[in-house]
C-alpha cells in the first residue's frame, strides 16, 4: 500500500489568515457574538410581543410584497351563463409537467357549439409547480392564472385538491372579452 | 460464609476462569480478555485484603495493577492487530512461528 | 516583594519558554520584545534586589522549594544574594541585556532568530541560577545548564559540521572538569553535611575544621573551574567555541559563563583560605595559563581567536589573583573584564558584520575611517585591556599585579614578573589587533571593501555603552565593596615602598606594548614578516598553539583508541564476553535442542506448562506456608 | 441489608460474566460479558465503600482497556477457525484442570478459615488519604508507574512504526 | 434510615424528572432557538387540544418535544439485519444509562434541613430530627472522577451501535466517535485537573461550596474567574464529547447519513437522541457546578442575602432551598442555551481537523493551563510549605 501524504490544495484566492485569526478562539467568540446578538435582539422583540423574525408567518400571514407578475392561483373562466369555458380538450392535462390536472369530459347535446364540457376539473395543488404551461396550452382561454397566492398549507393533502367548483368560485372571470381583473390597489375597476 | 470469604472466593474463581479461558480459547483477543479477567480477580482479592488491613500500601498495589493492565493492553492489542494483519487470522494455532 | 530572587531567575526562563514554544509563529518583533524585555526586567529586579540588600545589609535568602528529602538531609532549591552574588547578578543581567539588544541587530537576518533568543534566555536562566544558587547542587545545575546552553549556542549553526564539532568539544572538555567538581562536591557533603555554600564557608572558617583536607577539596573544585574557565590543561575548547555567533562569544565565552570558575572559587573562599597548597596550584595554573595564552594570541590571525586567547589569558590573571588570596581583586577584574571584553567581542562582531563575515585580520585594515564608532569603542576597550590609565583594566590589573607581588598568601616576585610580562604581551597583541584591523592599507578585496558599512544603532549603541563602562568601571572599587566578606590578604610590609613604582612599571608596560605594536605594524608589514622569519620555529610553535590539541590527541586520544580497540573490543568484548556468551550459547543450544520438543510454538501448551507451575507452587505452599 | 443483597447480586453478576466469557463464541460477546464482570466488580467495590477503586475500575478498565479492546475487535473483522471452533484441542483436560484449580483454591480457602468480615468505608480508600499517601510515601512507585507508562508509549509507537515499515 | 430513604427518593424523583423534562424540552428549545437566531419563526405547529373543546394550546410550539417523543415511541421498531443482535439491542442503553447516572453526583441545590422545612408541623420535624442533606443523590467523595468514568462508558455504546449495525456508515461513525471521544476525554480530564488543583478536592459539593463568597471583593468566587482558559477548554471538550456541531463528525448527515445510529429507528434511535439532549443538560449542569458556582448566587448564603453595603436580608429555609434550586436551574438553562448557540453558529470541522484540534491545540493548551495553574497555586500557597 502506497501512502501518499495528504497535501491540502492551496487556492489562488485563499484568504491569508493572520495569527490572531489562526488562533481560532477569538474568531469563534466573534462569530458567537454575532449570532448571539441576533438571538438576543430577536428574543427581546419576541418577549415584548413583537415579531422576532423576518419570515412571514405563513399561511396566517401572507407577504404583501409578492412580485407583480407572480401568478399563484388558477381560475377557470366562465361563459356569460356561468358555465366554464373549458371544452375538456385535455391539452392542459397533457402539457402539465407535474401531471396535476385531472379532467373528466362530459357530453352536453343541448349545447351545440360546445357539446363537450368538463364534468370534473381538478388540480392537485400539492403537486402543481406553477409553470403556467396549462395557460399557454389552452385553446379556449379557459384556464388562467391570477396574481394571488393560494392558501396552500393544509392539515392533509386532500385539502389541497381543488375541484372545478372551487376553481370557478375563487374569483370567476365572467367576461371573456374583458382583460384580467384589476391589479390590487390600482384604482377603479374598469 | 462471610463477605470477605465470599469476595476472596469470587476473586479466586475469576482468576481460575480467566486462566481456563487462557488455556481453552483459541481466539487471541479472547485470550487477552481472559488475562484481564485474571487481573480483575487479583484486584478484587487485593481490595478485600486492603480493606481488612486498612493499609494504603494495598491500595497503591491495586492502583498499580490498573496501570499495568492499561499498559499491557496498550501494547498487546497493537501486536495482535499486527499479527492479524500478517496472518489474516486470530487463531492462536496459526501463530507457531516461534517453534523451537 | 519576597520572591524577588526567584523572579530574577525565572524571567529569562519565561523568555525561553515563550520564544522556544511560540517564537517562530509570532514574528520577530515579538521575539525581540520578549528576548530583550525579560532580561531587562530581570536586570531591573536585580537592581531592586541589590537595593534591598544594601538597605538591610543582610543576605537575602529565597527558598523556592524543597527539592529532595534523602534521609535526614533536605536539599532545597534556594537562592542567596550577598554582595558577591549581587555583583555577579548585576553583571550577568546587565551585560546580558545589552548583548541581547545587540543581538537583535546582529542576528537580524538569521532564519533561526527565535531559537537564538530562546537559547540566549535559557543561558541567562542557568547562569542566574548558578550565580544565585545557595546550594552547590543548584549551582551545579546552573553549571551544567550553562554548559548545555553554551553547547547549543556554539553549535548554533549546526549545519556546519565544524561548528557542531566545536560545540561537542566544548561539552566534552567541560565534562572532564565536571568530574572533579562532582568529586569535590561529594567530599564537601561527606565532610560538612550540607551543600549550602555559606554554611560550607562557615564550617571551614569555624573553630573546628571539617575532617577533610581543604586542599583536596580545593583542588577538585578547581579542576571543575579549569574546565569551565578554560585554564590549562582544559583550555582547548574556548578558541574553538568562537564558532558560535559573535554576541554569544561575547556573552558566554567572555563576560559571564567562563567566569563561573572564578565565581566558584571566590564563593568558596572559605575553603581556599585553609588550603594554601590548592591556592598555590590555582596561582601557578593561573599565571601559566595567562602567559601561554598571551603568547599564542600574539600570532593568531583570526580576530575572534585573538580575543579568545586574550580571554583565557585574562581568566588566568583572575585565577592568579584568587591564588594569592585576593578574591575581591579577582572579582574586580572579572567585573572590568566583562565590560571591555564584551565591548571588544561586540566590536569584533561589528567589524565582521561590516566585512560580511570576514574574520581574518590579514584581510582587514584601514577600517578606522569607514566604521568610526566601532573603531573608537574598540580602541577604548583595547586600551582598557592593555591597562592604560585611567581605564577600567588599569585598576584591576594593577591590583592583581600588586597582590601577586606582595601578598603574604602566596605572592612572589616571579609571579609578578611573569604577570608583568604577560601584561606586556597583552598590550602588544591587543594593539597589534587594533592596528591590523583599523589602520594601514585596506587588504580586503574590492567587493568587500565596497560594502563596508557601519552597523545599525542597536549594535553601535551597545558598543558605546560598553566602552563608556570600560572607561569608568574602574572607579568602582569592587574589592573594597566586597571587603566585608572577601577580605584582602595582608601584604608584605617591606614591599610597600614598591607600590608606586610598580604602578609606573605597569603603565610603562602598557605603553611599551602599544609602542611595539605601532612600530611593528604601523609601517609596512615587512617588519613583522621579518621578525616572523627570524623566529620561524617559535612562530610555528605559537601558531600551532603549542600543539596542545595534537598533544592530547597523541597522549589521550590514540592510547584510548588503542586501549578500547585492543583491550576492550578485541580482548574484552570479542574474546572474553563474546567467547563466554558463545560458549554459553553453545551449551544452551545443546540444551535447547533437547527442550525444543516442548517449544512447539503453541501458546496453549505454554499456558499449560504455566498451569503446572502454579500447581507445583501451590503444592509447595501447602507444605511450607 | 440492602448492601448485603447488592453484594450478592454483583458477585453473581461477576461470576456469570466470567463463565459467559468461557462459553460465548464471538469476541464481541466475550468483551461485553467481560465489561459486565468489570462493572459488577465496580459495583462490589462501590458497595464495599471503596469508591476510588470503583471509579478507577470503571475509568481504566471499562473506559480505557475495554474501549480499546472493543475498538480492536471492531476493526478486526477476521472470520477464521477461531470463530468456528471455539476451544483449543485440549477442552476436556482443560475443564478438568479448571475444576482441579478451583478445587485447590477452594481447599486453600477453607483450610485458611474465614477471611474475616470487612467493614465498609474504611479510610484507606478515601480519595484524599489515598492521594496524599500515594504522593508522599509511595512517590517512588508513582514515578515507576510513570516510567512504565512511558515504556508502554514508546513500545506502542515502535509497534506503530513497525506496521508502517511492513506496509511500505 | 427511613428518613434518608424518603429524602433521597425525593431527590431521585426530582433528578430524573428534571433530566427527562430537559431532554424533552431541549429538542424544542434547540429548534426554536435556531429559528430565532436565524430570523425565523420555527417550531410552532404542534398543539395540544383540550379534549371536547376547540381550545388549542399552541404555546409557541412547546409540545413539539412531546410530539417527537410520541412519534419515536409509536413508530415501528424497524430492525435491520444486524450483525449482532445483542450488541445492537443494548447499545442505546449503554449510551443512555451512564448519562443519567452522571447526574447522581451533581449537587443541584444547597443543604436541605427537613426539620426546618417542615417547621410548621412538629411531627414531621421531629421525625427528621436534626438531619441535614446536601442536595445531590450519591454522596461520593470521588464525584468528579465518577463523572469522567461514566463519560468514558458512553463511547462503548456508540462503538457497539456502529459495529453491530453492519453498515459502512455506521462503522465509520463508530470509529470516528471512538477516536474523537477518547481524544477529548483526555483534554477534559486535563482541564478538570487544574480545577482540582485549585479546589483541592474532587467532591463536587465541596467544589461548589468553595465557590460561594467573592473574589477580590466584587467578583463572585466562581471557577470561571479562576480558570477562564479551563472553562473554555472544558466547554469545547464537552461539546466534542457530546458529538455536537462543530464536532458532530460521528453523525455528520452530509457524509454519514446519521453516523453510528444510521440503522436505528423508533425508540432505539430516540434513546440516542434523548441521551444527546440529556447530555447537554448534564454538561451544562457540570459546567455550572465546576465553573459557575453551582447553586450559589453572589452575596447569597443559606440564611439570606448580604448586600454589598453590609445590609442583611434574611430569608426562610424553604425559600433559600427553592431559590438555590432555581438558581441552579437557571444557570443550567443559560448554559444549555449557550451550547445551542454554539451549535448553530459554527460550521463543522473536517475529521482530521477535529483530531488535530484536540491533540495539537487543545491538549497543549490544557497542559499549559495546568502548568500555569500549578505555578500560580504553588506561588499563592507559599513556596516553602
Amino acid at each position: 500500500m502506497s501512502r501518499k501524504p495528504f497535501v491540502r490544495r492551496v487556492y489562488w484566492n485563499e484568504p491569508a489568515m493572520n495569527w490572531w485569526e489562526r488562533f481560532y478562539l477569538f474568531e469563534i467568540l466573534r462569530g458567537l457574538s454575532i449570532t448571539g446578538g441576533v438571538f438576543t435582539r430577536n428574543m427581546w422583540r419576541w418577549i415584548t410581543g413583537r415579531k422576532g423574525a423576518l419570515t412571514a408567518y405563513y399561511p396566517e400571514e401572507i407577504r404583501p410584497d409578492y412580485a407583480r407578475h407572480n401568478r399563484g392561483k388558477h381560475i377557470l373562466t366562465q361563459r356569460p351563463d356561468g358555465r366554464p369555458q373549458c371544452i375538456a380538450c385535455n391539452m392542459c392535462a397533457t402539457v402539465c409537467p407535474a401531471r396535476c390536472i385531472e379532467i373528466e369530459a362530459g357530453l352536453d347535446p343541448d349545447d351545440t357549439p360546445h357539446p363537450k364540457y368538463a364534468k370534473r376539473f381538478e388540480i392537485d395543488y400539492s403537486r402543481c409547480i406553477f409553470c403556467g404551461f396549462c395557460v399557454e396550452a389552452c385553446p379556449e382561454d379557459a384556464i388562467r392564472m391570477v396574481p394571488e397566492t393560494p392558501g396552500l398549507p393544509a392539515q392533509d393533502r386532500w385539502h389541497m385538491w381543488i375541484d372545478r367548483d372551487a376553481l370557478l368560485n375563487w374569483n370567476p372571470q365572467r367576461d371573456v372579452a374583458k382583460p384580467y381583473p384589476p391589479k390590487p390597489g390600482k384604482g377603479v375597476p374598469t | 460464609m462471610d463477605n470477605g470469604q465470599l469476595l476472596v472466593a469470587l476473586g479466586a474463581v475469576l482468576f481460575a476462569l480467566g486462566f481456563a479461558g487462557l488455556v481453552l480459547r483459541r481466539n487471541v483477543l479472547v485470550m487477552l480478555m481472559c488475562m484481564e479477567l485474571m487481573l480483575n480477580g487479583v484486584t478484587l482479592c487485593l481490595v478485600v485484603f486492603a480493606q481488612q488491613a486498612a493499609s494504603t500500601a494495598a491500595t497503591v498495589l491495586v492502583f498499580l495493577v490498573f496501570v499495568v493492565a492499561a499498559a499491557e493492553i496498550a501494547i498487546a492489542v497493537p501486536i495482535v492487530l499486527l499479527l492479524a494483519r500478517h496472518k489474516h487470522t486470530l487463531d492462536l494455532g496459526a501463530y507457531t512461528d516461534l517453534k523451537g | 516583594m519576597s520572591n524577588l530572587l526567584t523572579l530574577i531567575v525565572v524571567l529569562p526562563l519565561a523568555g525561553f519558554l515563550l520564544n522556544g514554544l511560540a517564537g517562530n509563529r509570532l514574528g520577530k518583533a515579538f521575539v525581540s520584545a520578549v528576548g530583550c524585555g525579560l532580561p531587562a526586567l530581570s536586570f531591573a529586579a536585580a537592581v531592586a534586589a541589590f537595593r534591598t540588600l544594601e538597605a538591610t545589609g543582610e543576605p537575602i535568602v529565597d527558598v523556592v522549594f524543597r527539592w529532595a528529602l534523602i534521609g535526614d538531609s533536605a536539599f532545597e532549591v534556594s537562592f542567596y544574594l550577598d554582595r558577591l552574588s549581587a555583583v555577579m547578578t548585576l553583571i550577568v543581567t546587565g551585560v546580558g541585556s545589552l548583548i541581547h539588544v545587540y543581538s537583535t541587530g546582529y542576528m537580524k537576518d538569521d532564519a533561526s532568530y527565535a531559537r537564538y533568543f530562546a537559547y540566549l534566555n535559557l543561558f541567562l536562566f542557568f547562569m542566574l541560577s548558578l550565580v544565585l544558587g545557595r546550594s552547590l547542587l543548584v549551582l551545579f545545575v546552573g553549571w551544567e545548564g550553562v554548559g548545555l546552553a553554551s553547547y547549543l549556542l556554539i553549535g548554533f549553526w549546526f549545519e556546519d559540521p565544524a561548528k557542531a564539532q566545536a560545540g561537542k568539544k566544548a561539552f566534552i572538555t567541560n565534562r572532564v572538569g565536571d568530574a572533579g567538581f562532582l568529586l569535590g562536591m561529594f567530599l564537601i557533603y561527606t565532610a560538612v553535611g550540607t551543600l549550602e555554600m555559606d554554611r560550607v564557608n562557615a564550617a571551614f572558617m569555624g573553630p573546628e575544621l571539617p575532617a577533610v583536607s581543604a586542599s583536596l577539596v580545593g583542588i577538585l573544585l578547581f579542576i571543575g573551574a579549569t574546565g569551565k574557565s578554560a585554564q590549562i590543561p582544559l583550555h582547548v575548547w574556548l578558541p574553538d567555541a568562537m564558532a558560535g555567533p559573535t554576541p554569544v562569544s561575547a556573552l558566554i565565552h567572555a563576560a559571564t559563563m567562563v567566569t563561573a570558575g572564578i565565581y566558584l572559587v571566590a564563593r568558596l573562599s572559605g575553603v581556599y583560605l585553609h588550603a594554601p597548597e590548592a591556592s598555590e596550584v590555582v596561582a601557578v595554573i593561573g599565571i601559566l595559563t595567562a602567559f601561554f595564552a598571551a603568547t599564542i594570541a600574539v600570532v593568531q590571525t583570526d580576530i575572534k581567536k585573538v580575543l579568545a586567547y586574550s580571554t583565557i589569558s585574562q581568566l588566568g590573571f583572575m585565577f592568579l589573583a584568587l591564588g594569592v588570596g585576593a578574591y575581591g581583586v579577582a572579582v574586580f577584574h572579572l567585573y572590568t573584564h566583562a565590560f571591555f571584553k564584551a565591548c571588544l567581542f561586540l566590536g569584533a562582531g561589528s567589524v565582521i558584520h561590516a566585512l560580511g563575515g570576514e574574520q581574518d585580520i590579514r584581510r582587514m585594515g584601514g577600517l578606522a575611517k569607514r566604521i568610526p564608532v566601532t573603531f573608537i569603542t574598540f580602541a577604548v576597550a583595547t586600551a582598557a585591556i592593555a591597562g592604560l590609565p585611567p581605564l577600567a583594566g588599569f585598576f584591576s590589573k594593577d591590583e592583581i599585579l600588586w597582590f601577586a607581588f606582595a601578598s603574604e598568601a602566596g605572592g612572589a616576585p616571579w609571579l609578578w614578573a611573569l604577570a608583568s610580562l604577560t601584561a606586556l604581551l597583552t598590550a602588544f597583541y591587543m594593539f597589534r589587533l587594533l592596528w591590523l584591523t583599523f589602520f594601514g592599507q585596506p587588504r580586503m578585496d574590492a567587493e568587500t571593501a565596497h560594502h563596508i558599512h557601519e552597523s545599525p544603532w542597536s549594535m553601535t549603541g551597545i558598543l558605546v555603552v560598553l566602552a563608556f563602562l570600560s572607561t569608568v568601571g574602574g572607579f568602582v572599587s569592587i574589592p573594597h565593596f566586597l571587603e566585608p566578606m572577601l577580605p584582602l590578604p595582608a601584604t608584605d610590609e617591606h614591599l610597600h615602598h614598591f607600590e608606586v613604582p610598580l604602578i609606573v612599571v605597569a603603565v610603562l608596560i602598557g605603553l611599551a606594548g602599544l609602542a611595539a605594536a605601532a612600530w611593528l605594524y604601523g609601517g609596512d608589514a615587512s617588519r613583522a614578516a621579518r621578525l616572523g622569519a627570524r623566529f620561524t620555529g617559535l612562530h610555528r610553535l605559537l601558531s600551532g598553539k603549542y600543539y596542545v590539541d595534537e598533544l592530547y590527541e597523541a597522549v589521550l586520544g590514540r592510547p584510548l583508541w588503542w586501549i578500547s580497540d585492543r583491550i576492550f573490543l578485541r580482548l574484552g568484548d570479542r574474546a572474553l564476553i563474546d567467547g563466554t556468551l558463545h560458549g554459553l550459547a553453545g551449551v544452551a543450544r545443546l540444551g535447547a535442542a533437547a527442550l525444543a520438543r516442548i517449544q512447539t510454538g503453541n501458546l496453549h501448551l505454554y499456558v499449560w506448562l504455566a498451569l503446572i507451575g502454579i500447581f507445583a507452587l501451590l503444592w509447595w505452599s501447602f507444605g511450607h506456608v | 441489608m440492602i448492601g448485603q443483597a447488592l453484594l450478592w447480586f454483583f458477585a453473581a453478576g461477576a461470576l456469570a460474566g466470567g463463565v459467559a466469557m468461557l462459553v460465548l463464541r464471538h469476541p464481541m460477546h466475550v468483551a461485553l460479558s467481560l465489561i459486565g464482570t468489570m462493572l459488577s466488580l465496580a459495583g462490589i467495590y462501590a458497595a464495599l465503600g471503596v469508591h476510588v477503586v470503583a471509579v478507577f475500575q470503571v475509568l481504566i478498565y471499562v473506559g480505557a482497556v475495554m474501549v480499546f479492546m472493543v475498538y480492536a475487535i471492531m476493526l478486526l473483522d477476521v472470520r477464521d477457525t477461531s470463530f468456528t471452533s471455539r476451544y483449543s484441542g485440549l477442552l476436556i483436560p482443560g475443564v478438568a484442570g479448571l475444576a482441579l484449580f478451583i478445587g485447590a483454591l477452594v481447599y486453600v480457602l477453607r483450610r485458611e478459615g474465614p477471611v474475616g468480615d470487612i467493614a465498609p468505608g474504611a479510610t484507606a480508600f478515601r480519595v484524599e488519604r489515598f492521594s496524599v499517601d500515594f504522593l508522599h510515601e509511595y512517590w517512588l512507585h508513582f514515578e515507576l508507574t510513570s516510567v512504565l507508562l512511558l515504556a508502554a508509549v514508546v513500545a506502542a509507537i515502535a509497534i506503530l512504526k513497525a506496521k508502517r515499515r511492513g506496509d511500505g | 434510615m427511613m428518613q434518608d430513604l424518603v429524602v433521597h427518593g425525593a431527590f431521585i424523583v426530582y433528578a430524573i424528572g428534571l433530566l427527562m423534562t430537559f431532554g424533552l424540552i431541549l429538542t424544542w428549545v434547540e429548534r426554536k432557538q435556531a429559528a430565532i437566531m436565524a430570523d425565523r419563526i420555527g417550531a410552532n405547529r404542534a398543539y395540544l387540544r383540550i379534549p371536547f373543546t376547540q381550545i388549542k394550546l399552541v404555546w409557541w410550539g412547546l409540545f413539539h418535544g412531546l410530539a417527537d417523543g410520541l412519534k419515536m415511541l409509536l413508530k415501528e421498531d424497524f430492525k435491520a439485519a444486524s450483525y449482532d443482535r445483542v450488541a445492537y439491542a443494548i447499545a442505546p442503553w449503554i449510551v443512555f444509562t451512564p448519562v443519567l447516572l452522571v447526574f447522581a453526583v451533581i449537587p443541584f441545590g444547597g443543604t436541605l434541613v427537613p426539620a426546618e422545612l417542615f417547621s410548621g408541623s412538629p411531627d414531621i420535624a421531629s421525625w427528621f430530627g436534626d438531619r441535614t442533606y446536601a442536595m445531590r443523590i450519591a454522596p461520593l467523595d470521588a464525584g468528579l472522577l465518577v463523572v469522567l468514568a461514566f463519560g468514558s462508558i458512553t463511547v462503548l455504546g456508540s462503538m457497539l451501535a456502529g459495529w453491530s449495525s453492519d453498515n459502512k456508515f455506521s462503522m465509520l461513525g463508530a470509529i470516528r466517535s471512538a477516536s474523537q471521544m477518547i481524544s477529548y476525554e483526555l483534554v477534559m480530564g486535563l482541564t478538570v485537573l487544574g480545577l482540582i488543583l485549585i479546589y483541592g478536592t474532587v467532591d463536587l459539593v465541596d467544589i461548589v461550596e468553595q465557590q460561594s463568597g467573592t473574589l477580590l471583593g466584587f467578583l463572585p468566587a466562581w471557577g470561571i474567574f479562576l480558570q477562564p482558559v479551563g472553562a473554555v477548554l472544558f466547554i469545547a471538550a464537552a461539546q466534542a464529547e457530546n458529538r455536537r456541531i462543530p464536532f458532530d463528525l460521528p453523525e455528520a448527515e452530509s457524509e454519514l447519513i446519521a453516523g453510528y445510529f444510521t440503522e436505528y429507528s423508533a425508540m432505539k434511535m430516540g434513546l440516542f437522541m434523548f441521551a444527546e439532549f440529556i447530555e447537554i443538560a448534564i454538561i451544562a449542569a457540570l459546567f455550572t457546578t465546576l465553573f459557575l458556582g453551582g447553586y450559589n448566587l453572589p452575596w447569597m448564603s443559606d440564611a439570606g442575602f448580604t448586600l454589598p453595603g453590609g445590609h442583611f436580608v434574611p430569608i426562610s429555609h424553604g425559600a433559600a432551598v427553592v431559590m438555590q434550586m432555581v438558581v441552579f436551574l437557571v444557570k443550567v438553562m443559560l448554559i444549555c442555551s449557550f451550547l445551542i448557540l454554539v451549535r448553530w453558529s459554527l460550521p463543522r470541522f473536517r475529521y482530521d481537523q477535529v483530531l488535530r484540534f484536540a491533540w495539537r491545540f487543545l491538549l497543549p493548551l490544557a497542559l499549559a493551563n495546568l502548568v500555569v495553574t500549578v505555578v500560580a497555586v504553588w506561588a499563592i500557597q507559599g513556596a516553602g510549605a
